[in-house]
């Protein structure tokens, strides 16, 4: 398994293929989940142009490894990558990627959502967004995903 | 004994600044206790976290020399 | 949206950059769930060389189709891609593609949990396997996803 | 009326073949009294699909000029 938390684009297609090419055993996975979260140009009813993305250097590695960890401890995971950017984000780039290699495919789906999920709880990570209009804003919260299969919620924000 | 105090996001916009070291005299200090060192005028906001070394903790936790404080807003990463 | 049936070697995580770069509206989506299934050295017990994946052309397109159709129905989907081989297929090769697009993760793990969940039950292929023991034999049946979030239960095949 | 039927995967091995033309003088004819056309010596297998011009249905559904039957076994794909 493994963390990078990194300052500067990346191709999280790239990233994947090259650590599954590099880091996997041929044969023993079937079922790779990626999450792959983006910068879109709105947020919480505001037009965004660009983010700036704090972290605590240390503690944020540290609690990233301790989801994977528990991730590990719940379903059947043969690996786990997680790559998280901070510094200065522009729309349309990603954010975070998380793979997770099982060998059944609801293994790998739960765990790649629980490491997202709890991620998003406890990574300490700060966005601070730059509006259209020109403010600069730290976002207060983060939307929430319920974590259990939303069938026929479409209305449902998360 | 010494502690070192950090701040992140609007907390460090708040105070002002990123990093306080707080010298101690007496023989145990909690979190609230260096909050009110570093922040006389006001009171510990309610939805700030703190994290002591690294692994987040309570306001009435106590501290040691050479510990590392952190106060933070929620988390928004991802 | 769209459906591919192949023969012949993809790369999954190039077939979904070039898609999102091609197709998708930028800084529209926060969220990219992708799912690959590769194909193992073992599957029931059996040590397995090689497979043979038979499809009904126009019948396979209409209810992957459909499949991803309903997925959008139910969840907020911007945008949906599947690749899926038939022929010849190696052990460790990409055998399906599920990509989904949407603003919100949650939505994006539940559209791509129910297309591949779905597809498995409803797209009419056929896995013929080649063990190492130089036999042959048509898989009987999949294994199955509970379709839930099984947090807890890391002994459940699924 | 004339009907296509095909054969897919392990069917296709027993029937020897992956097609058959079947002309029908009646009127109608049911999925399960095609079967008895095609493979008189063994009834329908309980497990068996079928799909009527590419969609899925049960043996009870009544055919007409043209439609395109198809018996395979489950499906196994993904």
């Amino acid at each position: 398994m493994k963390v990078i938390v990194q300052e500067g684009l990346f191709d999280p297609y790239q990233v994947t293929r090259d650590y599954e090419a590099r880091c996997l055993p041929v044969g023993k996975h079937g079922a790779v989940v990626t999450f792959v979260g983006t910068m879109r140009d709105f947020n919480d009813g505001h037009n965004v142009s660009a983010m700036f993305l704090e972290h605590y250097p240390g503690m944020t590695e540290r609690h990233i490894e301790a989801v994977c960890q528990e991730a590990a401890e719940k379903w059947d995971v043969i690996d786990a990558l997680v790559l998280h950017r901070h510094g200065d984000i522009s729309v349309s780039e990603p954010i975070v990627l998380v793979a997770v290699w099982s060998a059944h495919r609801a293994h790998a789906f739960d765990a790649c959502r629980y490491i997202i999920n709890y991620l998003k709880e406890r990574a300490p990570f700060w966005k601070r967004e730059a509006t259209t209009q020109g403010h600069q804003r730290w976002v207060e919260h983060n939307t929430e995903d319920p974590g259990v299969n939303s069938q026929g919620t479409k209305q449902k924000t998360a | 004994m010494n502690i070192t105090v950090r701040y992140f996001a609007n907390m460090r916009d708040r105070m002002g600044r990123a990093e306080d070291s707080v010298a101690v005299d007496g023989e145990t200090i909690t979190v609230e206790e260096l909050w009110g060192r570093v922040s006389p005028q006001q009171t510990l906001p309610a939805n700030v976290l703190i994290a002591v070394n690294m692994e987040y903790t309570d306001a009435s936790r106590a501290l040691k020399n050479g510990d590392e404080v952190a106060f933070f807003p929620p988390v928004t990463g991802g």
